[in-house]
């Protein structure tokens, strides 16, 4: 019988022994992102070692370089929360410098994105620096112990975001990075899930690729902070997509016109109805008890495809 | 049989690994958090059967560790010394080539 | 003298002034204006958050305050922040805010205060979805601290540090468009407005009034020191501004784009005719001035476009 | 040869940077240091200087890219003041911790409230815990010699530390002053390369920059911050040897004027310095024992020389435009803490005057002479005095 070949490479750059929590949607983040680039580097450069990481604080900057180790195999640095973005231009302005052929690739989660570091990230794109910034969502501060982020979905418990008599859990619509990202006009922007991996993988591939910054937000399960069983990780990811909850596109250059869309149903129907990827999750337990608050949650989320130009119907 | 392909780096971690204080903690070893046996974490095991294995790759691609590598014939290999146990693999698996079992230590 | 009424009902704009007189702006400075022109729309019942910026000046040292309201000033990133927080606090205070007879909160803010450094504090706001009004007066470089590019700051143009030399020349990257970043927070109100067009930013000034939620304006603003342009044409500057489509006039309304140009039937004037009056743009190559040319069509065309598909 | 130029204390700088050769600068504007970058980028612009200019969208983002680009290994520059340097504070800590020998040019500059754009050193001040060497010029001149030997000290290995160089708001930022030039051949002798054994981001040699500390680790990767400090005064003084050798001006951690016999010392920092020196000239005229000395390098701050200057005089006066809220001044404190374990020691009296760009006159310092002489004679009922205060409008 022929071998078949893995459709990624081989290639590791984000060792184990790393302290990521047993199923993290994350570290699948990690791992794909820096096969893909490696990949891409060599396929552009000749040298799948072209590149280093800047990496705000977060989960995944936690788990994997701890003194005196370090989960990395490639240039690695971490300054601080809100500057991912504007470490990674100084690096790029080094490697200018320095000769380096390559590119940086800047990873946050999404409160180091959404929230303390969008304007650093504003300031990247709109500089054109040759980075690719890849914002893991996991949709809440998970590495302080689950706060909201404005990347937090409506209705969704966090621990500052608790259902009570007053309140339904977290009650603003989820910001949307990857749009505010493309209003930069930048070359390539995408969303991207761990559900798809070949798809992040082409998306990751594709942005390391192109000359200037590109920008990817991928949705990573949080095992702990959406409560849901670690083996049910990519299950729900995949769910949020099936649902209407978790767009797949890509923009280039800005242009809203031509979005480009994965596993958007033909006729626009979205088949599963989105409490079955509620259902999966602890964080959003309260709300199956209220059809008010998942109306709404549908109505936000047909506003959300329809910014991006599309009419979806909703089980 | 193949190798792990962080062999190198565990070899190297058993001789060169240290604590000393650099200028900035920098950590000069790349891939040192082999020394960390995440396997202790473990409460389920993945179980596979080869059989049933149509080598998809799926449960090589989602390892969030990784420590799920591939063999000479691209057949998973489990390292023990670093699942944590999650079950994705398991979940993922088409065939159900791979079961989750408590794992008696 | 009582000026009469019949006098009063003849002026397209508020009658009342609420920014005074004695202020130091420069002469033919255009966010004076726009400031005078915000104070009329939303009168005394207005709190102003103002970071550091030619603003801060402008409304004047202590002890005195060229404001007929009440003034905060703030730090130069935290605009976004403190409207939020005064919001709140009117709030919790009992008080209505926004709306007709509410007290309005607005914060006021040049592109450096807004594109660059306050970007993030706005983002927070429009995103928590406090009732309050943010203002960009945009005269796309920081002027404060004496003419330094901010990325709003256009394609060709001379700031003291996007000089002339023989490596490097002028600023060389596209004007940011905050207006966009904002859009994509699908905020309830967001409009371009020009200190050129004063019916309509009064008239979206109020509109931004009435409607719940966070609204935005950037206001096209010019600056004769920054732009090296005569004084007395700071008004035909943003009105060819506009006439040119290179700041277009439009609004955002609950996901619906409606372009509102004097003249929506003509076609855009040349370019030129907006950057041959400042002294900024006069180390422009032909090259340059085409590029520029071609980004502003394409962005107009971009627009009209929306227009059409989200109208 | 080198050349004379009439310029700003911020064109100093600027020409500072040129000299020293960083490859990356990232800066944000600030009154009233805004000319520094201003003037790089004319040097850029014109080829004249070799380097990527970032211009960041805040000073947050400044430093940070600054950090960024000198972890991975370059020569690094920028310049920022008062509220600009206020915003970068929580990344000052991470450029000493991850030892990356950063250098700025800082325009003293007040804090607001109210705004202020004139100058005293509270921006400055209050950066002094975060592991920054910092130097304090006197005038133009000196703010070119101290960033060329901010970056000497800062790249020196037994430090491997940022450096700020200080100068004061208006006074020097936008006074005019003639300064030498040195020669580029010297300069480049002088500093040499930066090629960093500790930091870099190359692929070929893949480290980790910025791990997390455990309780286990962290306070060794804190003690080797002091130690790099403390190894600093000597690495400082070699400097200082070196500069005179090649440049011909001599620079120490306290420079001393007339201090021999005085009864009364005033002790400074920046450009009151020369106010205080022509202060005591008049004074020694009139028969007054009285005399001056300016702190240099404030950290590590210059404990043997604060010691040695103690056992000469009967007051110490230190006149210093910062306050720390619920205590006194910076400098105060720091000379307290130098003295404490001496068994013989002057009094020392502590003089706030000239915060945010209040003119610091003979007439104020006639009242320092006034109290310390009082403090002399009756002893010390108070020890902090604020100076030049309207005390009519308050």
């Amino acid at each position: 019988m022929a071998v078949r070949k893995p459709p990624i490479t081989t290639r590791e750059y984000w060792a184990p022994g790393h302290a990521a929590c047993a199923g993290c949607g994350c570290a699948i983040v990690m791992r794909l992102a820096t096969k893909a680039f490696s990949e891409a580097m060599e396929e552009k450069y000749g040298d799948p070692d072209a590149f280093a990481i800047a990496h705000a604080t977060g989960c995944m900057e936690v788990v994997s370089a701890v003194f005196p180790y370090t989960a990395w195999k490639a240039p690695w640095i971490h300054v601080a929360f809100e500057n991912a973005a504007a470490a990674a231009s100084g690096v790029e302005a080094a490697w200018k410098k320095l000769g380096y052929k390559g590119k940086i690739l800047a990873f946050a989660g999404d409160g180091g994105t959404a929230d303390i570091g969008l304007q650093a990230l504003s300031g990247m794109l709109e500089r054109r620096h040759n980075v690719v910034y890849i914002m893991y969502d996991n949709e809440a501060y998970m590495n302080t112990g689950i706060q909201r982020s404005s990347s937090t979905p409506y209705g969704a418990w966090t621990t500052t975001s608790p259902p009570g008599k007053y309140s339904i859990g977290e009650d603003k619509p989820k910001k949307w990075v990857a749009l505010i990202a493309a209003a930069h006009m930048v070359p390539y922007v995408a969303t991207a899930s761990i559900a798809d991996p070949y798809d992040f993988y082409r998306k990751v591939k594709k942005a390391a690729k192109v000359d200037g910054p590109a920008f990817i937000q991928v949705q990573g399960t949080c095992v702990p902070g959406w409560r849901v069983p670690p083996e049910k990780s990519v299950e729900v990811a995949r769910l949020a997509i099936e649902t209407g909850v978790w767009p797949l596109f890509e923009i280039e250059n800005g242009d809203f016109r031509n979005i480009k869309f994965q596993r958007f149903p033909k006729d626009g129907k979205f088949k599963k109805p989105i409490e079955e990827y509620l259902k999966l999750q602890g964080r959003f337990k309260h709300l199956l008890k209220n059809p008010e608050a998942i109306q709404q949650l549908k109505e936000q989320i047909k506003e959300m495809w329809k910014v991006l130009g599309k009419e979806v119907e909703l089980p | 049989m193949a190798e792990s392909p962080f062999k190198a780096d565990i070899e190297r971690v058993k001789k060169e690994y240290s604590e000393k204080m650099t200028p900035g903690a920098v950590v000069y070893l790349p891939g040192s958090s082999v020394i960390n046996k995440t396997g202790s974490w473990r409460v389920f095991i993945p179980e596979f059967n080869k059989d049933k294995c149509v080598r998809c790759f799926l449960c090589y691609t989602y390892c969030p560790e990784p420590a799920i590598y591939l063999d000479d014939e691209s057949y998973p290999v489990f390292d023990y010394d670093y699942c944590k146990g999650c079950g994705i693999c398991a979940n993922e698996c088409p065939t159900k080539a791979i079961v989750m079992v408590r794992e008696v230590k | 003298m009582e000026i009469p009424e019949s006098v009063k009902k003849r002026v397209s704009i508020p009658f009342e002034e609420h920014f005074y007189a004695g202020h130091t702006a420069c002469q033919g400075c255009g966010a004076a204006l726009g400031l005078r022109y915000v104070l009329k729309a939303y009168g005394k019942k207005t709190i102003f958050s103002i970071p550091a910026c030619c603003s801060t000046i402008i409304a004047g040292p202590w002890p005195y305050s060229a404001f007929g309201a009440p003034l905060f000033h703030t730090a130069f990133e935290t605009t976004g922040a403190v409207i939020g927080g005064i919001e709140a606090a009117l709030k919790a205070k009992g008080y209505k805010v926004k709306g007709e007879d509410g007290i309005m909160v607005v914060g006021w803010a040049g592109d450096g205060g807004t594109a660059d450094i306050g970007l993030q504090a706005l983002s927070g706001f429009l995103e928590r979805g406090h009732d309050a009004v943010y203002i960009m007066y945009d005269n796309e470089a920081y002027m404060n601290t004496g003419i330094q590019r901010s990325s709003s700051t256009p394609y060709g143009a001379w700031t003291t540090n996007t000089p002339g030399g023989k490596k490097h020349f002028l600023e060389k990257r596209h004007k940011k468009s905050v207006i966009d970043i904002v859009i994509a927070h699908d905020i309830p109100y967001a409009a371009t407005a020009s200190i050129a067009y004063p019916e309509d930013f009064i008239r979206k000034l109020k509109k931004a009034q009435k409607i719940k939620g966070p609204s935005f304006i950037q206001l096209y603003a010019s600056c004769p020191t920054g732009w090296r342009s005569p004084t007395d044409k700071s008004i035909e500057l943003a009105r060819l501004a506009v006439q040119t489509a290179y700041f277009p006039l439009y609004e955002y309304e609950n996901g619906k784009y409606k372009i509102n140009m004097p003249s929506t039937k003509k076609e855009p004037k040349p370019l030129i005719e907006f950057l041959k009056l400042q002294g900024r743009f006069k180390y422009m190559t032909k090259e340059d001035i085409e590029i520029l040319q071609e980004w502003v069509l394409k962005r107009w065309e971009l627009l009209k476009k929306k227009a059409e598909i989200f109208g | 040869m080198p050349t004379w130029k009439v310029m700003k204390g911020n064109e100093a700088a600027a020409w500072a940077a040129k000299l020293a050769k960083p490859k990356v600068v990232a800066a944000f504007p600030i009154t009233p240091s805004t000319l520094v970058p201003e003037k790089i980028s004319e040097f850029v612009a014109n080829g004249e200087m070799d380097a990527e200019f970032i211009k960041v969208e805040s000073e947050h983002s400044a430093i940070s890219a600054c950090v960024g680009a000198s972890a991975a290994g370059v020569r690094v520059f920028t310049a920022t003041a008062s509220q600009g340097l206020a915003l970068m504070h929580e990344i000052l800590f991470i450029a000493a911790g991850m030892r990356l020998p950063i250098v700025m040019a800082i325009g003293n500059r007040a804090l607001s409230a109210p705004i202020n754009i004139w100058n005293d050193w509270q921006d400055t001040i209050s950066e002094r815990d975060t592991g920054w060497l910092q130097f304090y010029a006197e005038n133009n001149q000196e703010a070119l010699d101290l960033i060329l030997i901010a970056f000497k000290v800062a790249e020196d290995e037994r430090v491997l530390l940022p450096a700020m160089t200080g100068f004061d708001a208006f006074i020097l930022t936008h006074t005019v002053e003639p300064v030498e030039i040195p020669d580029q051949e010297v300069v480049d002798e002088f500093l040499g390369e930066y090629v960093p054994k500790h930091a870099y981001l190359d692929p070929k040699r893949p480290i980790t920059q910025g791990a997390l500390g455990f309780p286990a680790h962290y306070m060794e990767a804190r003690y080797t911050v002091w130690e790099a400090m403390e190894n600093a005064r000597e690495v400082i003084k070699e400097a200082f040897e070196e500069f005179e050798k090649k440049f011909g001006r001599k620079y120490q951690m306290v420079e001393e004027y007339k201090t021999e016999d005085a009864e009364i010392i005033l002790v400074t920092m920046g450009s009151l310095a020369g106010t205080v020196k022509e202060f005591v000239d008049k004074k020694r005229e009139e028969g007054l024992k009285i005399g001056a000395a300016k702190i240099t390098v404030y950290r590590p701050f210059p404990i043997e020389e604060i010691k040695a200057l103690a056992k000469k005089t009967k007051v110490l006066a230190i006149l210093e435009k910062d306050i720390s809220f619920g205590l006194g001044g910076a400098v105060f404190g720091d000379v307290g803490r130098t003295l404490i374990n001496e068994s013989e020691k002057p009094i020392v009296l502590d003089f706030i005057l000239g915060l945010g760009g209040r003119d610091v006159t003979f007439a104020n310092l006639e009242e320092v002479i006034e109290i310390s002489e009082k403090a002399m004679k009756e002893g010390v009922e108070e020890d902090v005095f604020w100076i030049g205060l309207r005390k009519e409008i308050l």
